[in-house]
């Protein structure tokens, strides 16, 4: 394989790993917070879907970006409210809400642009465009370096450097801050953050908000900066995924930088490898389909070993029954 | 907390705390009726009481945990509201709850840490915390290492971690919620110490406990309540231990239960070099050989740590290790791949576990269901093949429950709904119904009142008496003391060496158990 | 009065099921007549729809996708007084009339015009899923690139198993730059809403797409070199006509009848050289003739080209 | 403090709860510009109304009762099955391969190897996140949502390669034979002399999943391996002091899981398809997660969660056909479902439990 071919798998890669990547974050801070959530593609469909349709209406990809936002931050809000404050289940919850964005999305965006639920394609100032660094072009030509700073690290749009961002950023907010040390201990042991004098509710809320900030961002993404509008169920089980990413990524920010890249990995070679000719036996397409999932259990099976979740993970924090 | 103000003990004359006709439900359980107690500042007022008699729960309302459904609280005379434990801390207030509330996988620092940061950014408040812990263990011997991780600590040391949290609020009145029940004798004797110094220092301590012994030793005056009621408030000195025992079960109690002489028969069970290492790699058993005989009960005393769970797990029938041990005469594999717990139960050997509420019984399971628990394939509870006779259990069930006393004896009430004594007497009618060759039984009564623990201890010679084989795990060294026939002393994998009861003394043992041969 | 029953993809799907509405509407607007129309949400309403059709007396009942052959094959029996027509399928039965279309042949044009745009020489295929509809596409547009230009390369691709195959434009999105990483610079896109994500891709590329089913040029005008239009809307529009004197039996929608066949528009026009257009129009000539012939994938599971 | 009575649990919370859904639903409804009152009655009518609507309903119902049954055999392990869909998908599989493989001289004869088929491959799908969960820790949710992708892969594979007759631009296996098709309700009401549910694909198959709920509730409280099952879900460490081997139980558990969630494909593929077709499943692994969840993994609860969600799909199926109400409606009114009687139950609890003891008080 040679370089630029490398760096074209590698840079397909880095597009098809943040929207995961934002998501697994995502759930990442809500989960580390004690609320399991499997809504995530949910939110992010609801996500792309507003991001999509205020985009297309106002010409503005960032009013859309906003709308995304707040439209996630919505379900989020449902989703606490049921888990927290109500301490229903949470993977039911969850599950109501995906089927919730599933419905809602397509019904709003039939009423809103009969188009069948697909939003009218944005253009120009809609979507979200690449991002040139400094001195991509002036370094193009230098060997290795260039290239890879071109092709790969430059050009993105502005959401993939945020998402790469919000790594370190995650990782230095839970390690590094009062907040992150409560939000810590709250998924782990709520009747210690709650004996400490901290309020398990405001905090669990809080990390319920910042999952639906992400995962906002991610559907955003997903409709304004790879696609230019929104298709119905176009998150299409990348939600799923993402919570696999989490568990792969035991809960940590940096090894979910790694999962989700992984996991944008295989399907990029899998995009770009579908007709495999093993001397004369030519792979079905289907099997090459299928190789990022059995990759998948492959490693976790072989590499990962036991993912231990937050302990107090998937119950409400109840202190009178 | 050096600098905080000094209370006097005669400086003033209100009452550290007072509390008025506190009245708490929860649903059709009333917890606690119309309390009412004046403190001391500077005293330790001990609290004592069946269990379930609601101390866990009244001290609860003091620290904001739970809201009271009637009453009111003066802290120094001035009645506040303490809504939430933000307040109560803000009152000054500490408390080291009978479940600890710890993080398990932070760090001790991060656990004192918790909820008193300084600021938004942690590194600052984790050096300054750093320097006050460094602090605090010069003041009161409190030593833990800031860095450890608190599940790889010995619940000893997760308990100063709780006093730590306190103190390190500045908290002026420490309540401590059956502090002991898993210390040690000289863990105890250590905190005791602590709570000395801080009395002197003029601080406010309220001390729960079920064992009258520290009762006496320590406190200035102690309250005992019953059914939710506080029936009664005395001055230590103007009492004694049958009184107060008296005084909460409402019957006279036996503290000491009587035992005739024993009657060794052949060997039961025979140990010889066990080894055992764990998944980590570290041995924890090195070189263990003992023998017990039929008719006669073995005390293991150590602190907790040093190999006695392992022995348990092995001897139980599940875990892998090296050396010889035969039951009957017939030898155990230790190759582990008998290693299903159903083997040793088919042999005779019956286990009371140490953690009752983890190994022993599913907590959301009846108590019939939990009868059953491990012995789900013995014969008398089969209907056929197929189905499980579960009539044949209700029966079995009410007729045990009957038989050990468990309150309430509903056989369909799940076992989370029991308290901890009544808990441990549904293991122990289990286990002991099973009429076993050998029981091992550890921590028979760790957190259990005492009158259940005069029941327990009866229960347990009773077997001696009627020929078997008991192999008896405790920290308490009162209880090995009392009802051994021998005793084992282990430390660090190894046996110490052996004693008889008649000969030797807590000192001796607790020598042996700090690895003074 | 008719009616039309849409595949499961839903009648806003901006290709093929979008077609059949879009006839029968111009039935409907120039007639002034109204119809009914179904949109199902499971496999098992086929059957449930066809029959509450007929006894509800609409008449012709036009349905569109090949799932509906073995469903109408047992339905249409029990009523002999009812007219169906079926898009995609042959079902034989002396009250029905099949539709099929020759798509290899509007794709073999397709594929002669990517080939004859291309610059690099190799063009490329992304179809919705591995299945024998998106094969007969793939094998006819391969046959027109190799017509127009031998040494031609396609790159072939599928973009999923699941039922998102279809509504994936950022999967598309990603296989067209890949493909065109690889050397494509006309990439004809058969998946239906992940389409939307090649057309786009494509356009932020700075290459050719072709679209499918519907002339879907307009969608990013000066882009999208072609579509390969598969007039379902004039079957339907026809079959509504007809009305109860719809002919039974099957009707092949090729070259010849215009029932296939590409766009040329103004968002095309100035791709679309005029040598191009003279070499297209005259294998269309040649097709109809029988001069060329297109082999069918269906006729043998094989495609002679790859 | 009275506690409320049994009935106001288990009937009137509920009720409430639907109430609210269906309230909200009609809100929505009105959003998009039609008359709610008109859909419920379609909704209602369409699926309750009639012997045909019950034959569609019951035929939903059937799916779902045998998908959620897995999700709650694996729940009472406490492992999280997710992976229905691919599970029912492989179930299918083995129902085509049995029904194809011999000329069935009688439907039961075909009706018990296709069972046994379907289970056998669901079960088998199954077993694989089970074992690699079991021995190597292997996080259950992350391989069954993988094995669901590879289920689908799989299968497009098979059907447009191996099992699809050839000439056939369907990618669906030959039709079943003759003596493979499963008597209809229909048609046993037609032999006991009356007609109920004409054209409507409910079968017998119902019955089965009737006897899968009987079986599943026995297994789970009253068989030893059903005990074992819930003491391991309660309590891993204790099941194993108990001498409950967690991998055997592991294994067991996924096995009757993952069998149950394949013999769904004896109701759709074999009941009312006659034929193996892509995405034969159409979601209802993933209804099934809901179907347990607010079934409270009981059996009976389950089933009244199936009835409930094959009403909902029959009566919204009903609405998207005869009205301009777009088919999406359905799925948000079931999200409202969900959403209120599973998760949000606590909200109308509180307040009805409140109300109940200021009674009782006075
Ligand atoms: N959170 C709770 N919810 C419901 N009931 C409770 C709760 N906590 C305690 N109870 C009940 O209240 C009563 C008092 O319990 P409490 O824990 O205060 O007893 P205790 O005196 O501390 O007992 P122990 O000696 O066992 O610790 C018991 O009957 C108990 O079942
Ligand atoms: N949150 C709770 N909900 C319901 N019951 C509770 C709760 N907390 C405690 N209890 C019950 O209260 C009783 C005593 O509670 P507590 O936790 O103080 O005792 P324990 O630790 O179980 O027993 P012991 O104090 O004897 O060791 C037990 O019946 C226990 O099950
Ligand atoms: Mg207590
Ligand atoms: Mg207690």
């Amino acid at each position: 394989m040679d370089l630029a071919t490398l760096l074209q798998i590698l840079d397909s890669t880095v597009r098809l790993g943040t929207p995961l990547l934002l998501a697994c974050l995502a759930g990442l801070f809500s989960e580390r917070a004690g609320i399991f959530d499997i809504g995530l593609e949910g939110k992010m469909l609801m996500a792309a879907f507003f991001s999509g349709a205020v985009a297309a209406v106002t010409g503005s990809v960032w009013l859309g970006l906003t709308a995304g936002v707040l439209s996630s931050l919505l379900l989020s809000a449902i989703h606490g409210a049921a888990s927290i404050t109500f301490r229903g289940n949470q993977l039911i919850s969850g599950v109501a809400i995906n089927f919730l964005a599933s419905g809602l999305t397509v019904l709003i965006g039939q009423k809103w642009f009969q188009l069948g639920g697909r939003t009218p394609s944005l253009t120009g100032n809609g979507r979200f465009g690449p991002i040139t660094l400094p001195f991509a072009e002036s370094l193009r030509e230098v060997p290795v370096i260039g290239p890879v700073y071109y092709e790969l690290i430059s050009g993105h749009t502005i959401l993939v450097y945020v998402a790469l961002a919000a790594v370190p950023l995650s990782w230095w907010l839970l390690y590094r801050t009062r907040f992150g040390l409560r939000l810590r201990a709250v998924g782990e042991n709520p009747a210690a953050v709650d004996t400490a004098g901290i309020s398990v509710l405001r905090l669990r809320y809080t990390a319920v908000m910042i999952c639906g900030l992400l995962t906002g961002l991610a559907g955003a993404y997903l409709a304004t900066g790879l696609s230019a509008g929104f298709v119905k169920e176009m998150t299409a089980g990348r939600g799923y995924i993402a919570l696999a990413a989490l568990i792969f990524a035991k809960w940590r920010p940096v090894p979910a930088l790694g999962a989700t890249m992984l996991f944008g990995l295989l399907e990029a070679i899998a995009n770009r490898y579908q007709n495999i000719d093993l001397g004369g036996v030519v792979l079905p397409v289907q099997f090459m389909q299928a190789l990022p999932y059995i990759l998948t259990v492959v490693i976790l099976a072989g590499f990962i070993g036991k993912a231990t979740p937050p302990r107090a993970g998937g119950a409400a924090y109840v202190k009178e029954r | 907390m050096a600098q905080a103000q000094p209370l006097g003990r005669q400086a003033t004359a209100a009452p550290a705390i007072e509390l008025r006709g506190i009245s708490k439900a929860f649903g059709p359980v009333q917890a606690n009726k119309d309390i009412s107690i004046r403190v001391m500042p500077g005293t330790i007022h001990g609290i004592i009481g069946e269990n379930g008699a609601g101390k866990s729960t009244l001290m609860s309302i003091l620290y904001g945990f739970y809201k009271a459904d009637a009453g009111e609280i003066l802290i120094g005379g001035t009645p506040v509201q303490i809504p939430d434990s933000q307040a109560a801390i803000r009152a000054g207030i500490g408390m080291v709850f009978q479940h600890f509330k710890l993080v398990q996988n932070f760090t001790v620092l991060e656990n004192v840490v918790l909820g008193a940061e300084d600021g938004a950014l942690l590194r600052p408040s984790l050096a300054k915390a750093r320097a006050s812990l460094q602090q605090l263990a010069r003041d009161y011997e409190l030593e833990v290492d800031p860095d450890a991780v608190v599940e790889e600590l010995s619940v000893g040391h997760q308990q100063r971690v709780e006093i730590l949290k306190a103190l390190y609020r500045q908290a002026d009145i420490l309540i401590l919620d059956e502090p002991t029940g898993v210390l040690t004798p000289a863990e105890a004797d250590h905190l005791f110490r602590i709570l000395r110094g801080l009395r002197d220092q003029g601080k406010t301590v309220i001390l729960i406990t079920h064992k009258l012994r520290e009762i006496m030793e320590i406190t200035d005056t102690v309250s005992v309540m019953r059914r939710g009621e506080m029936t009664a408030t005395v001055t230590t000195a103007d009492t004694s231990p049958e009184q107060l025992a008296e005084l909460m079960v409402g019957r006279k109690v036996l503290l000491h239960v009587p035992k005739g002489p024993a009657n060794p028969g052949k060997v039961v069970l025979s140990v010889e070099d066990l080894r055992m290492v764990d998944e980590d790699g570290v041995e924890r058993l090195k070189g263990i050989s003992l023998q017990i005989r039929a008719g006669e009960i073995l005390g293991i005393a150590g602190v907790a740590g040093n190999g006695q769970s392992e022995l348990l797990k092995i001897l139980g029938g599940f875990g892998r290790g090296a050396g010889r041990i035969t039951l009957n005469g017939t030898e155990i594999d230790l190759t582990g791949r008998s290693a299903d717990g159903q083997t040793s139960r088919a042999s005779g050997i019956a286990h009371v576990p140490e953690d009752r509420q983890h190994l022993g019984l599913i907590m959301d399971f009846t108590a019939w269901e939990n009868v059953a628990f491990g012995y789900h394939h013995a014969p008398e509870y089969q209907k056929n093949a197929l189905l499980m006779d579960n009539a044949a259990l209700m029966a079995a069930t009410a007729e045990k429950m009957e038989r050990f006393d468990v309150r309430p004896p509903i056989p369909t009430l799940a076992a989370k709904n029991f308290s901890g004594g009544n808990q441990q007497k549904i293991v122990l009618a289990r286990e002991i119904e099973r009429n076993p060759d050998l029981l091992l039984v550890g921590q028979p009564t760790r957190g259990v009142d005492i009158g259940a623990i005069e029941f327990i201890h009866k229960q347990i010679v009773a077997l001696r008496d009627a020929g078997k084989a008991v192999l008896l795990v405790s920290v308490e060294l009162d209880e090995i003391l009392s009802l051994s026939d021998r005793i084992a002393v282990m430390f660090d994998g190894r046996i110490m060496g052996e004693r008889l009861p008649a000969e030797t003394n807590e000192r001796e043992l607790g020598l042996l158990m700090a690895g003074v041969a | 009065d008719p009616a039309i029953i849409y595949d499961l993809g839903g009648k806003f799907d901006k290709s093929f099921n979008e077609a059949a509405f879009n006839g029968a509407k111009r039935w409907a607007d120039e007639t002034g007549g109204s119809f009914k129309e179904l949109e199902m949400q499971s496999e098992a309403q086929r059957e449930q729809a066809l029959r509450r059709l007929a006894e509800a007396g609409s008449n012709p009942i036009v349905m569109t996708g090949f799932a509906f052959g073995d469903v109408l094959n047992t339905v249409a029996p029990d009523y002999p007084d009812t007219k169906f027509a079926i898009i995609d399928m042959v079902v034989e039965q002396p009250n029905v009339k099949s539709v099929v279309f020759t798509e290899e042949q509007g794709s073999y044009l397709v594929g002669m015009l990517a080939a004859m745009a291309s610059k690099t020489g190799t063009v490329g295929f992304i179809g919705g899923m591995d299945i024998p509809l998106i094969r007969k596409f793939a094998c006819g547009y391969v046959q027109g690139v190799k017509a127009a230009n031998p040494d031609a390369t396609v790159i072939q691709n599928m973009t999923g198993t699941t039922p998102a195959a279809w509504n994936d434009p950022v999967k598309g999105s990603e296989l067209a730059i890949s493909q065109h990483s690889q050397g494509a610079d006309v990439i004809y896109a058969a998946a239906g809403g992940t389409g939307i994500g090649v057309l786009q891709a494509a356009a932020d590329q700075g290459i050719l797409s072709i679209g499918v089913d519907s002339n879907q040029n307009h969608m990013f005008p000066g882009k999208v070199l072609t579509s390969m239009v598969k007039r379902v809307d004039n079957s339907v529009y026809e079959a509504f006509v007809d009305g109860e004197a719809l002919e039974p039996g099957l009707t092949v929608m090729d070259l010849a009848s215009e029932g296939v066949g590409y766009a040329l528009d103004e968002h095309n026009a100035a791709l679309i050289t005029p040598e191009m257009k003279a070499a297209v129009d005259e294998a269309t000539a040649k097709i109809a003739s029988g001069e060329i012939a297109v082999h069918d994938y269906m006729a043998d599971n094989t495609c002679p080209v790859q | 403090m009275t506690k409320m009575p049994r009935w106001a649990d288990v009937a009137l919370i509920p009720l409430l709860n639907l109430v609210i859904a269906f309230a909200i639903s009609g809100l929505v409804i009105l959003a998009i510009g039609e008359n709610p009152w008109t859909a419920l009655k379609i909704m209602v009518s369409g699926a309750l109304g009639s012997s045909y609507g019950w034959g569609f309903t019951l035929y939903y119902a059937t799916s779902f009762i045998f998908t959620g049954l897995a999700v709650a055999v694996a729940n009472h392990a406490g492992l999280f099955n997710i992976g229905g869909e691919g599970q029912a998908t492989l179930g299918g599989l083995g129902v085509a391969m049995v029904c194809l493989a011999l000329p069935w001289p009688h439907w039961s004869l075909a009706l018990l190897a296709a069972s046994l088929g379907a289970a056998a491959f669901g079960a088998a799908w199954a077993a694989i996140p089970a074992w690699l969960q079991a021995k190597r820790g292997s996080h259950i949710v992350i391989t069954t949502i993988m094995f669901n992708f590879i289920a689908f892969s799989l299968l497009n594979y098979l059907l447009v390669n191996v099992l699809r007759p050839v000439g056939s631009m369907d990618p669906a296996s030959a039709r079943f034979p003759e003596g493979a098709a499963l008597p209809t309700l229909n048609d046993m009401a037609a032999g006991l002399g009356f007609v109920w549910g004409r054209n409507t694909p409910a079968n017998v198959s119902l019955f089965l999943a009737l006897l899968c709920c009987l079986g599943v509730w026995a297994i789970i409280w009253k068989t030893r391996l059903g005990y074992q099952i819930r003491a391991f879900g309660k309590s891993e460490p204790a099941a194993v002091y108990a001498g409950i081997s967690p991998v055997r139980i592991t294994m067991y558990a996924m096995l009757i899981s993952g069998g149950l969630a394949g013999m769904m494909a004896v109701n759709n593929v074999m009941g009312e398809a006659e034929r193996l077709v892509l995405n034969a499943v159409e979601g209802a692994g993933f209804i099934g997660i809901a179907v347990a969840l607010m079934g409270r993994s009981h059996p009976f609860g389950v089933l009244l969660a199936s009835l409930l969600f094959g009403f909902l799909y029959q009566g919204g199926g009903e609405l998207a056909l005869w009205t301009t109400i777009p088919r999406e409606l359905i799925t948000v009114i079931q999200a409202l479902v969900i959403l209120f009687t599973g998760a949000l139950d606590n909200m109308v609890r509180a307040p009805v439990e409140r109300l109940f003891a200021g009674r009782g008080a006075r």
